[in-house]
């Protein structure tokens, strides 16, 4: 089995060979890196690994090109190619467009307490644009960049959902 | 003894009182808004009515709904809980005028201890230490200057109508007094049409210590010893212990007095918690008192080995005190991490959600007390408090290393949780020392380095898994990786790899 | 201090010794049979090791493949839980030799406390009561005679050579003795080709009791208190308490003392239990010593606060006790019922296989010690213990309540277990009254009446859910009922009540 | 809805009506008794129901024509009607056939140790017949009736599967 992933930004490529069945044994080669480990699923997506008899417990949350995999506590996200085609993830994050435009997206749902800013303000990097609440708390969503406020899509009182545009600042 | 208690609240509250009841045999009757449906308070309960829509506001928070509800299920008692209305003194007006027993003080003592400056003159005649300033509203400003010289700066001054951090000034030096005077009164009367200040000491590096009181209705009161609350991040409390790092047994005692003297200039009864601030010199002062169930009851329970809830019913209930100040001990030290759904990663933001996996620490003296199970859905609709982990090690030592190992064996998915940010912080080397006071996770957090990248191997079997997973998920034809996709970050890789050799 | 340990064991008592190394900071390295891969203990060490497969005569029990893995991890340190090899001298004298340290006592203390005889003499020399009766083989009759009139009836013959029950008879007077005797010859001869036989005075109706002890390298020794193991189903422990409801103060201090000139007439080092056949007037006699770590050990823990694990490990690194006699204090009260895979609708026929639901008990003073999880095949080849659930209150009467209460919150699907047992048991008033001996079980349960019928409301309700199941698990054809199936009971009552209206 | 069932063996007939979305709202009827209800699946197989507002928690564990549906920590069985062609169960118990005599079947899986009687004895009821071993315990496998040992199907250190025939009586 052949898979190209790209693990915390950084594209790898590796080959399976799988054996054996409850517990399989699995020899892998990444780039030049060979590791011969036993791997069994141990609860829905939940892995038990033996890899130089130390004992690692690995979780698995899959998402349609993605995954992220907790080693220890540690989550790392990995990018699976072959996958299926990209589909938005669940929470969008703030990012900027091809224009250079930032577009501020609700990191979770909850509503919209109060407005900080007006469509035509400047506004410095890091400067609070609208003030959230959910689950009893407020939480000031602020703009990465500096820049003019070019839109705002919330009114104060409105419900959104994550991922939802609340303004534009260019 | 009650028939029937009905729990006004949600969550693992509700839950922990459900406990209480069913070890005494009590029947119990929940309450759920319609984004609880199904919550694990309602489905533990005996009996379970509907209150309304999801926002407190419509339901948790609407006393008609709730004494509707303790009258359809018949129900003796009422329990608040802690939040919602459990401060609330027109909840137990409403319990007395409907013959329904309300747990926990007499609306005359929760009204006293909500008013700030009543609940300050009272506690100053009673004796106990308050703050150092003035109790009564200062208009001339050689008043203030003189009161201010005599406690000593820093000071604070305080619009009398203010309140949640608002219309607050931090004077440092006697001259900077005048300016701050005057911008302070012109602001109180700005927003709040009322230029009357208090001054107060301004207490630096403060600690947050509590101490926990239960007082019956025969005139008995004792006290069960203190909680350390100082660990908190934007002024929520996350980690509490019992006892105090800095309390010895002297200032113990002294505290543990102070309360009593508290408890008393309030008439109260049940169990509350009256809050300290404590300075660097370890002198303490009052800063107010919780007229209900504490969050962080467990580790006092866990030291002391005494049931608060159940002391709380046997109180209403009208039982007299059957502990006396000296049946109490405090044995080893309890820690409690607060599990809260958000995201440590994204500013601590909260998240709500489905949980998809949920395995809970167990073992030797560990205690979960958690409101939620595999497959439900956090509404987005209350607090993001999960659960209380609470351990119990024979000194703080073994309690902080037990403490490590419940959060190793605690697996949240499909949420964010706070537990590795625990991790992190247990490990502080000043947080094991218990030095700390109440800004320490702030200004901890904002230094706080970037976590490591993980090393190469962690990534390579991270991968390996992944493909595993994918591969169950969804068994693609050989070979057929990437053939028509858009253009990876492998590839681009590739080729700029190809250009430089 | 170490800095790994092996467990050369399995199952909950594994994943007990791991936790309290996680909590200690040493690594830790499991070992695990074909049957085990992917048992709970396996997933939490840092390391594991197989080690052969399932049956225990190939893998748990084999001291070649543990001291194997031992090297393999360069363990500096093997627990051996309890069972399997764990009162086997030769692993403990294979780890001197190996230069690993066990942890455990000296081969020759196991060695002694593990053979009948020679530590009854041993035991009878220190002091310590034993069984009234004879030490050496009795050949003559007459001696047998006045040794029987001068211990008192009832007494039992033992052939010297016997064991596991085997070629013993009880006589319960005088005039019986003389057939018995030669009776019990006959059959010793037969079975065992010697004719040597012992007796004892036979101990009607006893209770089960043992005293924990702790003695470091160091000749210091303490005691932690009695466990009450009176309560068996087919001499097999099932639930334990401490403390005992009968032992007070002054008998805890003379079984203490006991206990001690036990372990010390064993030189003995460690983590020992020392148990006792107590008669109905409240005389105790020795029956033998367990020389590891006892399944009950958590009781022990939740009444004194003592960590026993973790002492066991910091005696075998060689520290001093840190505890004087005078720290240990017992508080309240614990009960631990023994959660095993077995089918009480069935004549407590072992229930192997696969966990498909698993809600474990939470909340104050609960504590569940598991060594399986939601999904885990409990396979055939081990004991049947799942878990052992241990609740503690301030009171037998609130421990009792409480681990009611958690019983009710446990919920095991896929396998049969005897949590509904437990119930029944627990609400039995001897058994709330305290008042019991070692055949209450197994008498109760020969004159227990069959449950009662559920009620028609219950039968009606568990039909309309399981319609719904039905529905959703294979959403069937409207109308389609029954269409073309054997003929269903439903049809022939049917037919019936037709013939009879 | 219409269903026929047999709980506990006796057979019962009802009609269901259903509406609703998360916390479906039940009507049902079986024989003359009606019942309104509220039922949600909280749990894969767990069911919460809402009764005259007492709140119920079933758990149902499925089988290809029966369940098992406890309530309370009671089981009740439930064989539901056209739920698809019958199949054995997992673990048959020993029961008598048509022409009277009754197969031994052990109970659980395990190793036998010992046999207790021979081909052509006469037993009582109840008398032991194997010995087998399980999870490290050893349970006699008894005869619910008399009569005389027809058939010994397994030897000393046979391994047994749950439902194997271990021997006959006639």
């Amino acid at each position: 089995m052949h898979f190209r992933a790209t693990v915390e930004g950084v594209p790898i490529e590796g080959r399976l060979t799988r054996s054996g069945e409850r517990m399989e044994k699995i020899e892998a080669l990444i780039e030049d890196r060979s590791y011969t480990l036993e791997l069994v699923e141990v609860e829905p997506g939940v892995y038990w690994m033996l890899w130089n008899n130390r004992s690692i417990e690995i979780t698995v949350t899959s998402g349609p090109n993605g995954a992220v995999v907790s080693i220890d506590g540690r989550r790392i996200p990995v990018e699976m190619e072959g996958a299926g085609p990209p589909r938005p993830r669940n929470t969008p994050k703030s990012a900027g467009r091809h224009d250079g435009a930032v577009e501020l997206r609700a990191p979770m749902p909850g509503k919209v307490v109060r407005t900080l800013v007006s469509v035509g303000d400047a506004v410095r990097a890091d400067q609070g644009v609208v003030v959230m609440e959910a689950m009893k708390m407020q939480n000031e969503i602020r703009t990465p960049k500096g820049g003019v406020v070019a839109s705002l899509t919330v009114k104060e009182g409105a419900l959104v959902n994550a991922g939802d545009v609340l303004a534009t600042v260019e | 003894m009650f028939k029937k208690i009905l729990i006004s609240n949600r969550g693992e509250i509700a839950v922990r009182v459900i406990r209480a009841c069913r070890e005494m045999r009590i029947a119990t009757a929940a309450v759920y808004s319609e984004a609880d449906r199904g919550a694990l308070h309602a489905r533990m309960a005996d009996e379970a009515f509907p209150i309304g829509p999801a926002p407190a506001i419509q339901s948790y928070l609407l006393i008609e709904r709730i004494m509707d509800a303790a009258a359809r299920a018949g129900a003796d008692a009422i329990h608040p809980g802690y939040g919602f209305l459990a401060e609330n003194a027109a909840l137990a007006e409403a319990c007395e005028a409907g013959g329904v027993t309300f747990i926990g003080p007499s609306p005359a003592s929760m009204r006293l201890m909500g008013l700030k400056v009543e609940s300050r003159r009272a506690v100053a005649r009673s004796g106990a230490p308050i703050v150092p300033g003035s109790t009564d509203p200062i208009t001339d400003d050689r008043a203030a200057k003189s009161l201010a010289d005599s406690i000593g700066y820093p000071i604070m001054l305080k619009a009398s109508a203010g309140g949640g951090g608002k219309g607050m000034r931090l004077v440092a030096a006697a001259k900077e007094l005048e300016s701050a005077l005057s911008a302070t009164r012109a602001e109180a009367a700005a927003a709040f049409g009322d230029d009357a200040i208090y001054i107060e000491k301004f207490i630096e590096q403060p600690r947050h210590i509590e101490i926990q009181v239960l007082a019956d209705r025969h005139g008995a009161a004792i006290t069960l010893g203190e909680r350390e609350c100082t660990i908190q991040r934007r002024h929520q409390k996350v980690i509490e212990e019992c006892p105090s790092p800095i309390v010895d047994a002297d200032l113990r005692r002294r505290m543990s007095e102070a309360a009593l003297q508290v408890a008393r200039a309030a008439s109260y009864t049940n169990a509350g918690t009256v809050e300290f601030l404590v300075d660097r010199n370890r002198q303490f002062y009052f800063l107010e008192m919780n007229t209900r169930l504490q969050v962080e009851h467990p580790i006092t329970e866990m030291v002391t080995g005494v049931d608060i809830v159940q002391q709380q019913i046997r109180i209403a209930a009208g039982e007299p005190l059957s502990l006396k100040q000296d049946d109490v001990s405090l044995r080893g030290a309890a820690i409690e991490c607060r599990v809260y759904a958000e995201d440590p990663d994204n500013n601590f933001f909260p998240s709500p959600g489905r949980i998809t996996q949920l395995r809970r620490p167990s073992g030797p003296w560990v205690r979960d007390d958690s409101g939620v199970y595999e497959g439900w859905t956090v509404p987005v609709d209350y607090d993001p408090l999960i659960s209380k982990l609470a351990v119990w090690g024979a000194t703080r030592h073994d309690a902080l290393d037990r403490m490590r190992r419940a959060l190793g064996e605690y697996r949240v998915e499909g949420i964010r949780t706070n537990l590795d940010f625990f991790r992190e912080v247990l490990e502080h080397p000043h947080f094991r020392q218990g030095d700390f006071d109440t800004g320490f996770i702030d200004r901890w957090l904002a230094g706080r380095p970037e976590p490591a990248e993980p090393a190469r191997d962690e990534r390579d079997l991270a991968a390996i898994v992944a493909a595993i997973a994918e591969a169950a998920r969804k068994p693609a034809p050989a070979g057929s990786a990437g053939a028509s996709q858009p253009e990876s970050a492998w590839k681009r890789i590739g080729r700029l790899r190809a250009l430089k050799s």
